[in-house]
């Protein structure tokens, strides 16, 4: 049962803990992963990124990933928060969380979703320099190449 | 049809949803970007890098070779950066 | 600079997340493990779990694993919090937050910290039974294997 | 020299810590272990499953060819089971 968010508010990851294992105690192990914006990119100071995103895919796209890595790692549960808009440097971006029996299922739930996340779900970054300058953020190759390690989604 | 636009592609357009008329020899998303870039010369460069194009119809992930009709969502936008 | 603690009360991730990004910019990713107390083990129900220690050895080797946690993955910071004492099902055991600029090594980073935590700190699990019997927790190879993996501390 | 049993270790010695004067010959982890099995029927037990004892001096692991001298803190406990 996975649950899955898009949204402009930011996340209280000790809250989607708690609510993740909520009323059970099978949980041996969650593994986590949050996203934070940097305040540069490849060495130049960043003011400001917008993230936007394919209102409908976003949900059905963050959706199959979650189910394949519960199928996959035998996860109890995930928690897949993607927030849109714009943010500033330091601002949380992406809450990733896999609860599962034991330890090794947990963190690679959690790499799993993140790696396919970064590949398959249709959000795009905007990045605001301190010289006013906008572009747009380049996929990079290293991230298929990370989600490409867990074969086919 | 519906046509979607994101990111750098929706701002070379310069807008992010059109509904057009497919024209009956139009089957497949291939066909559909080379008729799309005669409509303006933001639609030519919106396609221009074609490499860097990505294509869904109705929400899922397609390729050139896909099928569309004139009842289908089809988007297109760079490769995702999200996470 | 790590933050090694070991203690009977629990943790607070959410308070715990925020003192290690306090303050800078520069933190891209964090990855995090918890470990929680499940109500089972090998299929026998478990009413209670009570962890002893090596008071002096403990904070020392967690020091030293997260030492080299933090120079092999260039970790911006890390966080080790093990609790000990008397634990009942669902409550937490561990936390491992590891933060660095990009995903891949806040993710290495926790995994290798988590793998080690458990084969080189000098902590003990005993589990009460619901049929009354108590036991310590048997070391488990696969656990050794996955600390191997990384090569020597 | 001060000796501290953990976990089934502590539970099988019937104590946590000792002092014990070391006898001049012993000057290594394996003979010191052989030493102290002779003290009781409770460290005889301890000792047994040599194979699943685990030493530290000073609070590092050390192996059974380490020295020891009656200055030193030496730990014995099963493989470690946190995390």
């Amino acid at each position: 049962m996975a649950r899955i968010v898009v949204q402009t508010e930011d996340f209280d990851t000790g809250a989607e803990l708690a609510r993740l294992t909520a009323g059970r105690l099978d949980v041996g192990g969650i593994g986590s992963f949050i996203g934070i914006v940097r305040d540069t990119a490849h060495g130049n100071p960043i003011t400001a990124m917008t993230l936007e995103h394919y209102p409908g895919m976003t949900e059905r796209a963050m959706t199959r990933i979650a189910e394949a890595a519960e199928a996959r790692f035998g996860l109890l549960g995930c928690t897949l928060i993607h927030r849109v808009g714009p943010l500033s440097p330091g601002e949380n971006i992406v809450l990733v969380l896999a609860a599962a029996p034991h330890r090794q299922a947990a963190l690679d739930g959690t790499a799993f979703l993140i790696d396919w996340l970064k590949t398959r779900a249709p959000f795009w970054k905007k990045e605001r320099f301190a010289d006013g300058a906008q572009g747009w953020v380049d996929a990079r190759e290293a991230d298929d190449a990370a989600a490409a390690r867990w074969g086919a989604l | 049809m519906k046509i979607l636009y994101f990111a750098w592609l929706r701002e070379r357009v310069g807008r992010g949803e059109e509904d057009v008329t497919l024209p009956s020899d139009i089957s497949t998303v291939g066909q559909l970007v080379t008729w799309l870039r005669g409509r303006s010369a933001g639609h030519e460069a919106a396609f221009a890098q074609g490499r860097l194009v990505r294509c869904a119809v109705n929400q899922d992930f397609a390729t050139p070779d896909a099928t569309v009709t004139d009842r289908d969502e089809v988007a297109f936008f760079p490769p995702v950066t999200g996470g």
